[in-house]
Order: C-alpha cells, then structure tokens, then sequence
C-alpha cells in the first residue's frame, strides 16, 4: 500500500485535497445560502414587515395581564340609578348589596370613590365621574341631557381619553372608566383569579385557607343538612364563574376521545395489517387496496374527518373518537403492517412446524413479535391525539379545546384561556408520563406476549 | 452456567415443587391477563357508551348515515368535475402557503431542536446542570398544542401564515428536540473525545463530532416531522391562519354548491401529502440504509 | 423392531426451485426407530429434505410415505397432524423468544389442543406438568420460567428439543441442531437426542454438518451432494475418500468444509470400540 | 326511531359555557314539560348546527335566516321554521353594518378601494349572504378579491370581524345590529353593541361605512320528523316565555326583545332565492 | 535537551470516582523530550492518568505542572490551548469516521479556528497542505480523500497519529495505540511514533499493553499498579520479578495479563544490542 506514495506525486495529493476541501466548502456554503434565500423568500411571501406594523402589543399586554389579574366593574346605571360592583361586570360576579370591594368607599349617597392603582383614584357620584392621575390632576366628566361633557385641567383631551358627545373612555395606569348616557363605569384591575374557589354568594368566599381547614373540622353546619367539607367541595364544584365541573367533564371528555380513538384503531388496524403486508396476504391486489385505504384514511386529517362525521354523529365526544379512530387505522395499519414484515420467519416455522393451525401460527409466531412494537406505538399516538383530541374538540367534538378556542375567540376572559392552557399542559403530560409508563411496564416487565 | 448433563435430572422431587412454581406463576400470570383483558374490556364499553350519551347523535343511528354527506359532496363534485381542475389552478396559491409554513416551521423548529437537543443530551451537554431544565422546556413545547398558540397570537399579530407558523414551529421544537436527543445518545462518544483532546471548543465538538454522525437519522425525523406539519398547518387554516385549510373550511361550512370547491381542494391537498409522504419516505430510506 | 411397523419410505422425491433442483430424485427407505444422519456440503439439499418431510416445503414431484399413509399429499387438519406426528428442531431454535420457556414447550401440543383455549395461553395442567417433566428430563427444568431469550444457545436447543417430545412424534427431524453451538453445548444437545432415540425409540434424523458428530451418534449415514444421495452406509463405511466424494472436495477438504478434518476422522474411528 | 331526548343546538356568539349558562333556564323548562332529557350543544360555528339538524342529531335550533336556507335548500323536509324573535318595537328585522376604524380614513364603500374587506362566516346572512348580494351592487363590482375590494376574507364570526377591524388586520368588515339607538353605545342589540359593553372596542373609534336593508330576524326551527306533541309543547313554550319569566325569555333571546310570533317557511323565501343566487 | 526547557511535573496526583482511586498519589518529572511507557494491568490506572494530564478528566487532588503553567486548573480557552499543545491517541482511534482523511487531520487546528471557520471548511491552504505532507510522511497520503471508516485500524491509528502531528503540540500522549491493531500494523504505529519522538523531539507518553514493546521503544518505563507508579526506570531495569509485581501475578503471569509472554521477554532482551 505503501508503494503507491512514490506513484502519485505529493503536489497532485495536495491539489486532490485542495479540490476536496474546496468542494466541502462549498457545500457548507450553499446550504446556508439556500436556507437564507428560503426565509428572504418567506419574509416577503408571509408579509414580514407589514406584520410588524400590525402586530397589536397593547393585545398582549392585556392578554399577559389578564391572565394573571381581574378587574372589578363598579357601574353606576344612569337610567335606573344604583350602583353595581361586579368581577368581570357578570352577574354571576355581583357583590351581594350588603358587600363591596376593599378599595371602595362610600362618599356619599349614590357616590363612591375607587383607589386605583399608581396612586389614581376615581369618584363617581350619580353619573358623574372624576378621574384623578397624580401627575395630571382631575377629570370630569358629566352627563348633561343627551350630551356628555368632558372637563379637563387644561382643556385639550390627552391621548389617553376617548371622547365624542355620546361617550368618554379613560384608560389611565391604573385603570380604566367610561362614561356613557346608559351608565357610568371605573375598571379596576387586582391581582388573581378571583373567585377561583368560591362565588361571591357562598359562605365560604373570602376564606382563608386555615378558616376554610377549621371550618371543614368544626361540626356546626353553615349550609342546611351538608356537612361544611361537602358543601365547600359542592360550591367549589359548581362555582358559576371558573366552573370547575364542566372543565373536568370537558378534560374527561378530551382524554376519553383520545382513548377510544386510540385503542378502536389498534384494533381495527391490527387484522386488516395482515391484509396489507407481504409475507401475509400473497395477493398482490388485496394488498394494494389495503394500503391505498390506508393511505386514504391517515392523508385526511382527523379533522377534516370530524367534518365529515359530524353530520351522521352530530357534536359531541363520540364523533371525535370515531375521527381519531378513522385516521390512526391508516397510520397503525401502514406501522403494523410494516412491523409485520419485519417479523422474524424462524419463529413461525418453529410454531408451524409442530402443526399449529393458521390462528395459532399468528398467535404464537406473530403477535409476541410486535406486541412491543405496536405496543409503543400504541402508546405514543395515545399522548399525541390527547392534543389531537383538543385540536378536534375545537371544532366540533366538545372537550377542553372547544372551550379554549370559544374563550380564546370572544377575547374577554383571558385569565380562563390561561387557566385551559394551564390544564391542557397538565393533561398532555400527564398522558405522555402515563403512557411512558405503561411502556415501560408492559414492554419490559411482562415475560408473556399478551 | 451450571448445565446438568444429561441423566442427572434433578429427580421427580424437585420436579413437583418446579411444577408447582410454575404453575403458581402461570395462574397469577393469567389472572393478571385476565384482569387487564377486562379492565380494558370493560374501560373499552363504558368509554364507549359514556361518548355515545354524551354526543348528540347516537352511533347506531349514525353510523346508517355515514355516507350521507360524503354522498352530497362526490355526488355534486361528479357533476361539475369538469369546473375541478380550474379550482385546483384557482387554489394552489394557498397550497403553496401551507407548505410554506410547513416548510418554514419545520426548518426553525428543526434548527431550534437541534440546539435544544445537544444542550439536554447527557455526555454532550454545554451546562450539564441544566439538562433538567431544557428538558422540561422541551416537553412544555411539546404539550402546547399548535393550536392554542396559533389563536394566541392570531390575538396579538393577527390572522395570516405567521401565527400558524411560529405555532408549529413551537411544537416542533419540542417534538424533534426528543427524538433528536434520543438520536444524541446513542452516538458515539469516541469521535468527541478526539476532539476534545485536541482542544476543539463546545460547538467545534458538536459540529464535527457528533452532527455528521446523527444528522441522516435527524433528516429522516425531520422529514416525518415535516409531513405532520403539512396537514398541521392545512388545519390551523381553520382557525384563520391562510393556507389552505381557510379555503377548505368556508367551502365546507357553506356547503352545497361549492362541493366542488371542497373536492378540488380535498384532491390537491391529498395529492401533497401522498407526495410529500412518498417523497421523504424515499429520502428516509436512502439515508437510512445508504449513506 | 418388527418390520414394517414403522416405515418412512421417500420415493424418488424431487425439490426444484426454478431451474435449480435443491434435492434430485431422493429415494430412501427407513425401517424403524433408526438414527439417520444426514451430511453434505452446503447448499447440498439437506434442509430441504427435512423441510419437505415435515410438510414446511412442497416437493415437486416424487412422494414421501409413512407407513401407508402418502405424506406428501396432505393438506389441511390432515397435514397438521402429520406435522405434529413428525416433529422439527431447527439450527436456530426456532423459539418464541418472549415466551417463557414452558409455554415454548407447550407449543408441542398446539395441534391437539382447541384454537379458542391456546389463544388465551389456557393449557391443561396435565400438559403444563408434562412440559416440566420433560424439560427435566432435559436437564433444564430450573429455568421454567424464564424467557427463552434469556437462555444460552445449547438450553434453547434443548427446550426446542422439549417441544418436539412434547409433539409425542413418531419421527424428530433435526436440522443442524449442533451447527450454532459451542463444542460443549453440542454435546449436550446430541447426548440428549440419541438418548431420546434410545430410551423411546423414536425415529431421529438429524442433518450434520460434522463428520465426527455423525459418526459417533449414527446408526446409519445418508451422504447427499448436489441434491442427490450420493452415499448410504453405516459410518464405518465412511471412509475419506467417501468423505471427499461427499463434499467434493480435493486434497484441501479437511480445512475447508468440515469443522473436524479427516485425520481426526481416522483416529476416531480407531478409537471407536470395534 | 323513538323520542328519547330532546337536543338543543346554540349558534356561536358567546363562548360555549355562557351560552350554556344563557340557555340553562329554557332547557330546564323544556326538560320538564317533555319529560325526556333535553340537552344544549354548543358546536364552534353555524355549520355545525346546520349538520346537526340535517342529521337529525340536533333537534332544535335558532337559526340565522341564511343558515335556515342552507338547511332548507340541503334538505328540504329537514326542519321547519315555528317562531321568530320580534324587536320591542314589533318588528323581526335587523341591519347588516359595514364598519371601519376612525383613523383610518375609511366612511364609506368608496374609500374601500383595494382595500381589505372582511366577511364572517359563511352561513351568516348579516355577516356575509345580504352584504355579498347588496355591496356588488353599491359598488358595481364582484366581491372577488382585487376586482374592487383589495382583498375579501372571512374571519369566522362577528366576534371575530369587530376584533379584526378594531385590531386594523382587515380595513372594514360586516356585522349585525339592530340599527335602532346610538352608533356610540353599539346600537340598542347586536354584535357591536356586545362588544362594546365588554369593553372589546371603543365605538368612538369606529365609524359605520354601509347599512344594509333589513333583514328579516332567523327562526327557532324544530326538526319536521319530531313527534308533533313534541312541536306544539315547544311552541308554545317558546311563545309564552316572556310572559312566564322574563328573566329566563331575556336570557335565552339575548336581550330585550317584545317576545316571539309564529313565522313560516314562505318569510324566508326572498333569503333562500338569495342564497341560491350565490351558489 | 537542556533541562528545565520542557519539564512536565506530576505531583502526587489522584483521581476519585466513588470510594475508588484509579489514580493515587502519582508523582512523576519527565524532562526534555523522553518517550516514556506506561504499563500496567488492566484497571491500573494508565487512561486516567493520560486523560488528566490532557484535561479529559479532572483530577482530584494534586497537580500537574508545565514549565510553569499549572494544567490541572486551566478552564476554559487556556484549557483548550493546552490540550491543543498535549495532542491524545486513543486506542480506538476516535476518529470522526463518516468524514474523510484529510478533514479528520486538520480537525488538529480546531483550537486555533472559530466555529464559524469550522462550519464552512474554511482551513488555508497552508494547513491542507501541511496535512498531506503529514500524511505522507505516515505514508498514508494517497488515502487523503476516503472516508476514515473505509480504512483499516493501522491506516486509521496513523490518521489518528497525523491529528496529533497537526496540533504541532509539545506532548503527545498514547492511551494503548497498538491494542485494536494486529501484529503488522501495530508496529508500524509504534515506528512511526518511534519517529516522530526522534526526529521531530517531541515529548511521548505511551500506554502500552505489552511489555515487549514498551521494552522496545522506550526510553523509560512507568510501571503503575491499582492507580500507584510501583515501578519507574529504564528498560533494562525491568526484570520478570518487577514485571510480576507490577501485574500482580504469581506464576500464571505469562498467559494472564499481556499478551508477551515473560520468556519472551527474556529472549528479547537478549536479542538487544547491548
Ligand atoms: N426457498 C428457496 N428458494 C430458492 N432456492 C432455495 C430455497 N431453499 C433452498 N434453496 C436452494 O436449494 C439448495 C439446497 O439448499 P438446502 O438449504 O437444502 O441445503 P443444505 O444442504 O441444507 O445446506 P446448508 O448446509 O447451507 O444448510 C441450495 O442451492 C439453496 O440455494
Ligand atoms: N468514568 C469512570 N467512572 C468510574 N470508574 C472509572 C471511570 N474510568 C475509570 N474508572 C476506574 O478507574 C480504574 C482505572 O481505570 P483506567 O481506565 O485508568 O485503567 P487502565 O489502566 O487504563 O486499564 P485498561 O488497560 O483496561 O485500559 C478502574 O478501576 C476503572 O474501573
Ligand atoms: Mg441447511
Ligand atoms: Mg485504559
Ligand atoms: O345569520 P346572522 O344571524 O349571522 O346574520
């Protein structure tokens, strides 16, 4: 070998190297460059710039905002008269008469004054509003027949107020108000889910965790026959802000089409991957047709099969299963039947050669070959259409993702959003922790092929 | 390995508590089976029924209905097949955005995997103290369905391709960034070592050491990855991020009298992912087995 | 033995894959419970003859008797039956390596037992203590429980041995049962089958890949080359030159093709007692 | 098939837990007067109730007038229209609104030239079929996008439009009011008005472009193949709503309205023609 | 040599995994460019004491000096400068094997490049050049363009061997160069280590299985046994008294640990020139 080296001149090595090198640098350019020149194309195809223009961060400043605060409406109706403070303005969020907000003080009949936030505070008597910033002064704002008249230290309206005749908005730092002929309103953001646990209207809001503790052990009742740690659990349960029972029954529900979807196309896939596999079905015709349908079933998403289903199914859980169900028999029967070609020929003559029927052969040759493999595929697409579940759910199933997205679409509760987001997390890795486990335990564990 | 030769049976005594043994392990064995056959038997039915009841329609009068609607959407696309491929020219431009942000998303999220992926490989990483926290990290990605965060920021930037891919591209950042770390730790730590004893830096290490041996099985799961990005971002379409999927939904939802419509988009959209499936199936097992 | 009580009677059988033929115009007549070994080179159509005796390959044209029953033509429960009179041991085991080693066992009796009953792994107890019964004549009882792929290969062989008893076959065809073990495992494994055919008189047929191995278990030696029976003696009549027409082989044979080369042979041989 | 349960599609609008919370007290009316359980269903958007009703899995509905002819025109013996809201001045009507923001310098269609145009949803009449018929004829033009519009596209509902004009990702679009009060309060009812006292928009930043003629307000269908005691109990529950519970009949019409009168099939045929125009 | 140019200091260096010390207490002075072997059994320490003073592992307690830098404490760009002046050779080549030859080589100027260098194959030509000429000199040069995994273990040894030439370094440190390689090329790698040690005087540090060899090449030998330096001398010095020791054998020394027997040893030192 060595004798070569007199053959080829070392000056001809050098320039083979150098030709070499040139080539890798080459390459090691051009991939780059062709990836670059991709997302150039991309930054005009997708209108880069003009997103940049239009991107709303004031949007995800509320967004960021909200999902960790809520504001408390303190409304003043001007036509009926009286004042209303509610969480979120819902009804279900009203302070009971004989109850209001901390930074509310009464100032007077029909006037109250609400402490802000950044040292602001606002008044509102009758349906007049003053809203005062610290580094500005005071604004008024009062309603005199059909018009409303906004009174400023200086005059000029400050970019921070909207105003025509028929309505005032404030938005300061640390809140907002409106004034309009029906009402006159301040916002004021706090931090928290508030009523997370319990509505204003049962016994148990404003608790303290160590009041909520003694109160489960003490033995008088606060509410009718219910032992105290039952009726805690019911208005948690059944509180009709956060709504906690139809969340669960909605992750329930998400996890269950995740579930049936899952296991009913392992099952369906698995004798129709037989059918689809070489060293199986001889015919050559069957076999194409199987896989075409396989084919057929996996390139139409599970959600376009929703669609499709939703009119012999109607909404509901079931019809997203059937669709999970529709589309993992074509990835499982495309995996399974490829894990059937690569079973191991030996094991089957062993069990064929001692005159086993054809059931048999399957069941002793075959299946413990794949289990595992199908098996861990099984377990994996159980995590992954959890999200798929959520995805479907969004559209028309039900479940987690049908709130999300209707929560997501009205942009109003935004602390909910977060609060679904939270729990989708939670729910998908809990199910990939869950199936990791199961894969261990069952491919490991187990010294029999069930 | 004691092996008895043979006539030294260990005689009929121990045979029996063998047998015994055996026996003991095998009927524990089998009820175990059994149990687990009818846990999930019975898991199977109750989910079963419990999704029938809770769904509008129930599955035995629906499923008599199965081909009703399909039969209204091929029956009128046979009518006016000829309109079909005008609508497949009229349509490919939002093709070509789906797969623009299937492409687009699966490069970032490959690119980030990459990264994420070398700094939570144990043996590999740059700060091994935080191989947890990458790791975490990337199984947050991996949860977010795409599209919770494509609404969110359909909130922020607004409807169009770049929500849905920086969604995807944030789910794909998780997903590959696993996989491609079980790729990392099954590569060869002896190429790094020789770097590492010539003073190679952290990057000149993974750059040289370990990317040329785990890049073929990174491309094949990119590929997947790419093939599940293209029907992800046809369906973030429906919730107002282009593509596609937008096309597909407004036909849909109104409904007769753009079947045709529907049929043209449903062929052009399978026809993409049967060739993109072919295609990197190819590639994957050229890589794969070649290379 | 009485004549004619059990006879294997293979009639000019022949196995052509396309044009080439595996196993040419094969004729031979067993009497008995007899212990055949069957060498040749490789390639020389040994597998396939055991192969198509158990019914795992069709022949092509010629038939194979068993007493008066035509095997070759068996289909169906028919040819299961067959397939569990006559049982097979392969050079890879040919275990279900995830199962335990009784339930590997217990594949023996797949034939006589109902399909429902097997498919839930539901076997009679009876058979379970039999499986065990074996296995210790076997000498691996202990390891029962385990998995088959946690076993080493000379136990595999044995439990594949196991399974054939299980079978209660008439015949045991045994495809290079020594060919993937060590020098100690082999022994073990063939010290077992000649042990069975001793004991039960079963028929044995084992294709040998070892001059040696088939000279000191045989009763009898069939030497095939190129698909046809070339020789068909008893080992003493396997001289080297025999040996070389055998494995077509000139001076170079003894390196080559066998793991025992020809001097060994001899000196066996003189060993042997006369 | 027997009547076992009775099924109440929502159209979107709200997120699905309010419009469950909105619909609780009719369903626990309906419950008790049919004595089998009714349940509400809330799919993501107007086509899934659609579906709902021509698979007979959805059995009673309050449709949008557009929606009901896709119904009727997919299926005609699939549902039939009972009753319809009445506003409090006694008329069924309401307006589709093209909007646009202040500072954009957009008042009407004609500042909307090449500019971008955004529907609802597909099966929305004041959000996409009366607009999609009557703006053509305002500006002489298709709605295909570059033809006057820049560009037209749906963007899912009304909730969706109001966010994305208030938001300037599109330069106008279409929604429903009332048409009755103040511009600056969102009209008296309606899509705008519901944002506004969210506080999702300010209307002082936005100006209407374009008002459509009315509307006739969408029906309460029942599906035809219900048992006909099942129809007469609806209806009738239905029409005396307002009067039983007004807290409940507020509820479940989303606002203050006179009550409901009976309406048939032949109110929506004006509709039904315009929407097979479209097709 | 003059003294105090090149001095390499070890100074009662340990290294802990667990409760076990691979490395105790080991001092050691190498001045000027000697060419030094290691042997030891299996487990004595040898690889980690090479892999601290390349900085591979870190040691536990005690120091190693050059001239008069402290290595054991470099971090960071000074640690990477070290071990770009102390170039390793590891018994398994550790090559990167899907790349070629000469990539391979030059990957000894990683130090002196930034990645982004590294990332577009921006070598100069200077440097390429200099890699084949490396190559030549190892006489490997016509195997520039292959890929290291197509060559054979002495081909790949030598690549390995040009990596550390490459790094131009002061030291070069051997982990068992010969030990993956057959009797041929196994010496072709010690020549031409041999080689570079006397032509270009570079310092070399070898682990070495074999006595024979280490007897053979180097100047001196360290003998070490479970993590201690037991022996430290010429090769003359090394007796099969001092060799059992070392190994830790009795009588069956010979065919246990190395693959030299003591006789030959013995022989071979005969067959020295004195
Ligand atoms: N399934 C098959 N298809 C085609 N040719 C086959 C097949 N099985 C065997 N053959 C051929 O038939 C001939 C005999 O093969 P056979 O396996 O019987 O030989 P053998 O004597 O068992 O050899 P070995 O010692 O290698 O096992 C060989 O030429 C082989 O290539
Ligand atoms: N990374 C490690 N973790 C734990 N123990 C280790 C590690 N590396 C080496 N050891 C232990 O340190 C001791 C010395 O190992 P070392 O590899 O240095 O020995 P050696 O002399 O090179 O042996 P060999 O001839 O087998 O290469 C051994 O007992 C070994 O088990
Ligand atoms: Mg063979
Ligand atoms: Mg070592
Ligand atoms: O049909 P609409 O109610 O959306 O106008």
């Amino acid at each position: 070998m060595t004798a070569t080296v007199e053959f080829l001149p070392i000056d001809t090595l050098k320039a083979q190297a150098d030709r070499l090198i040139g080539r890798k640098r080459l390459i090691g350019f051009a991939a780059p460059l062709v990836i670059l020149a991709y997302f150039v194309y991309l930054f005009f195809a997708f209108d880069i710039p003009g997103l940049v223009d239009r991107a709303r961060m004031d949007n995800a400043a509320i967004l960021v905002a909200d999902s960790y605060s809520h504001k408390t409406h303190i409304t003043h109706d001007n036509r009926n008269g009286g004042l209303v403070f509610a969480i979120e303005g819902e009804a279900k969020g009203r302070y009971p008469a004989d109850m209001r907000p901390e930074f509310v003080t009464p100032i007077g009949e029909d006037a109250v004054r609400v402490e802000l936030k950044a040292g602001e505070f606002a008044e509102i008597e009758g349906s007049t509003l003053r809203y005062t910033r610290p580094d500005y002064g005071t604004v008024t704002v009062r309603i005199e027949g059909r018009e409303i008249i906004l009174d400023t230290p200086d005059g000029n309206v400050p970019d921070w107020i909207g105003a025509s005749s028929t309505r005032v908005n404030i938005t300061g730092e640390g809140g907002r108000a409106a004034v309009t002929r029906a009402r006159t309103e301040v916002f004021r953001y706090s931090f928290g889910w508030e009523l997370f646990w319990f509505t204003l209207d049962s016994p148990f809001y404003g608790k303290s965790f160590s009041e909520l503790v003694g109160l489960a052990m003490s033995g008088d009742r606060i509410v009718g026959e219910k032992s105290n740690f039952a009726a805690m659990v019911h208005d948690f349960w059944n509180n009709p802000m956060w709504r906690h029972k139809d969340v669960v029954w909605a992750i329930f529900e998400t996890i269950l089409m995740a579930f049936l979807g899952t296991m009913g196309a392992a099952l369906i896939a698995l004798p129709l991957a037989f059918l689809a596999a070489r060293n199986f079905t001889r015919l050559m015709s069957v076999r194409f047709a199987v896989r075409r349908v396989f084919d057929f079933v996996r390139g139409v998403d599970g959600l376009i099969w929703t669609i499709i289903l939703s009119r012999a199914f109607g909404p509901g859980p079931l019809t997203g299963a059937l669709a999970i169900m529709l589309t993992d028999t074509g990835s499982f029967g495309k995996m399974f039947s490829e894990a059937l070609e690569n079973v191991d020929d030996k094991q089957i003559e062993g069990v064929r050669s001692t005159g086993a029927k054809p059931l048999q052969r399957y069941r002793f040759g075959v299946i413990p070959q794949i289990t595992p493999v199908l098996l861990s595929q099984v377990l994996y697409y159980l995590e992954s259409n959890t999200r798929s579940a959520t995805v479907i759910g969004a559209i028309t199933g039900g479940g987690i993702g049908l709130l999300l997205t209707q929560a997501i679409i009205t942009q109003k509760d935004w602390e909910e959003v977060s609060y679904y987001i939270m729990l989708i997390v939670l729910m998908v890795i809990f199910m990939d922790w869950a199936s990791g486990v199961l894969r261990r335990r069952l491919i490991r564990g187990k010294t029999n092929g069930h | 390995m004691t092996d008895v030769t043979l006539g030294h049976s260990i005689g009929g005594q121990r045979s029996a508590e063998i047998q015994q043994a055996y026996m003991a392990m095998a009927r524990t064995k089998r009820m175990y089976g059994g149990i687990m056959l009818i846990i999930f038997i019975a898991l199977m039915t109750s989910g079963f029924m419990l999704a029938d009841s809770r769904n509008a329609g129930g599955f035995w009068n629906g499923i008599l209905n199965v081909f009703q609607f399909p039969g209204e959407v091929i029956s009128e696309a046979s009518e006016k097949v000829a309109l079909i491929p005008a609508l497949m020219v009229k349509f490919f431009p939002s093709l070509i955005e789906t797969i623009n942000i299937a492409a687009a998303s699966t490069l970032v999220g490959g690119l980030l995997a990459v990264a994420l992926s070398l700094l939570s490989t144990r043996g590999l990483a740059r700060f091994p103290a935080l191989i947890g926290v990458f790791r975490r990290l990337m199984d947050i990605m991996r949860a977010i369905p795409e599209i919770v965060i494509a609404l969110v920021l359909i909130f922020v930037l607004g409807g169009g391709p770049v929500p849905a891919m920086i969604a995807i591209a944030f789910h794909t950042t998780g997903a590959l960034g696993k996989l491609f770390s079980e790729v990392n730790e099954n590569a060869s730590q002896k190429p790094l070592e020789g770097l590492e004893s010539t003073g190679a830096s952290w990057s000149q290490r993974m750059l040289l050491g370990v990317i040329p041996q785990v890049a073929p099985n990174w491309l094949s799961y990119a590929l997947l990855r790419f093939e599940i990005n293209i029907r992800a971002s046809a369906i973030l379409g429906f919730v107002g991020s282009g593509g596609i999927g937008y096309d597909l939904k407004n036909a849909f939802s109104w409904g007769q009298g753009r079947y045709d419509e529907v049929a043209a988009i449903f062929i052009l959209l399978f026809l993409t992912i049967v060739f993109f499936d072919q295609l990197s199936s190819h590639f994957r097992n050229k890589l794969v087995t070649g290379a | 033995m009485i004549w004619g009580i059990c006879v294997l009677r293979i009639d000019k059988l022949t196995k052509r894959f396309g044009a080439n033929a595996a196993v040419e115009n094969v004729s031979i007549t067993i009497e008995g419970s007899a212990m055949i070994g069957v060498i040749g080179a490789s390639g020389a159509g040994k597998s396939t003859l055991l192969r198509m005796i158990n019914r795992l390959a069709d022949a092509s044209e010629g038939a194979i008797w068993y007493q008066d029953r035509e095997v070759t033509h068996l289909t169906g429960k028919a040819k299961r039956q067959w397939q569990s009179e006559c049982a097979m041991i392969f050079q890879q085991f040919n275990l279900v390596p995830r199962m335990d080693v009784v339930s590997n066992v217990l594949h023996g009796t797949l034939n006589r037992r109902s399909t429902l009953a097997t498919l839930f792994n539901l076997y009679p107890t009876e058979d379970i203590h039999r499986a065990i019964d074996i296995l210790d004549r076997l000498g691996i009882a202990e390891n029962a429980p385990k998995r088959a792929e946690a076993l080493s290969g000379g136990q595999q062989q044995r439990v594949a041995i196991a399974r054939a008893l299980m079978q209660d076959p008439k015949i045991i065809l045994a495809d290079e049962p020594i060919a993937s073990l060590d020098p100690m495992n082999a022994q073990i494994v063939m010290d077992a089958l000649r042990r069975i055919h001793d004991e039960d008189g079963r028929m044995v047929i084992a294709n040998l890949h070892t001059l040696d191995t088939a000279r000191r278990y045989c009763d009898r030696v069939i030497g095939m080359r190129k698909g046809r029976v070339v020789f068909d003696g008893t080992p003493e009549q396997l001289t080297t030159g025999v040996a070389r027409d055998i494995y077509g082989a000139g001076a170079e044979f003894s390196e080559a093709t066998t793991s025992t080369d020809i001097a060994a042979l001899e000196a066996g041989r003189e060993a042997l007692p006369a | 098939q027997e009547f076992t349960e009775f099924r109440i599609g929502i159209l979107g609008g709200e997120n699905a837990q309010d419009r469950m919370t909105s619909n609780e007290c009719y369903r626990a009316k309906a419950e008790e007067l049919l004595g089998v359980p009714v349940k509400l269903f809330t799919p993501a958007d107007y086509d899934g109730v659609i579906q709902g009703l021509l698979g007979g899995t959805i059995d009673m509905a309050w449709l949008g007038a557009s929606a009901y002819a896709k119904a009727y025109l997919t299926d005609p013996e699939a549902v039939e229209p009972i009753m319809v809201k009445t506003n409090v001045d006694g008329s069924y009507g309401y307006h589709s609104i093209g909007f646009a923001r202040k500072d954009s310098g957009v008042t009407s269609l004609d500042d909307m030239k090449g500019k971008v145009f955004a529907f609802g949803d597909p099966n929305s009449t004041s959000g996409y079929l009366i607009p999609s018929i009557e703006i053509p004829a305002a500006t002489g033009a298709t709605m295909e996008s570059g033809d006057y519009f820049g560009e037209v596209k749906f963007v899912g509902g009304h909730e969706q439009t109001i966010v994305a004009v208030a938001n300037g990702d599109v330069d106008a679009g279409v929604t429903w009011a009332d048409g009755m009060g103040a511009w600056e309060d969102g009209y008296n009812s309606g899509a705008l008005r519901k944002a506004s006292d969210a506080g999702l928009v300010d209307m002082n930043e936005l100006v209407q472009i374009w008002k459509s003629k009315p509307i006739p307000e969408g029906p309460i269908v029942l599906r035809t193949s219900l048992p006909e005691r099942v129809k007469i109990d609806i209806t009738t529950l239905t029409a005396s709503l307002p009067y039983m519970d007004p807290d409940c009949a507020y509820n479940f019409m989303a606002g203050e309205a006179l009550g409901f009168q009976p309406i048939s099939h032949d109110d929506y045929i004006s509709i039904i023609e315009a929407r097979k125009s479209k097709m």
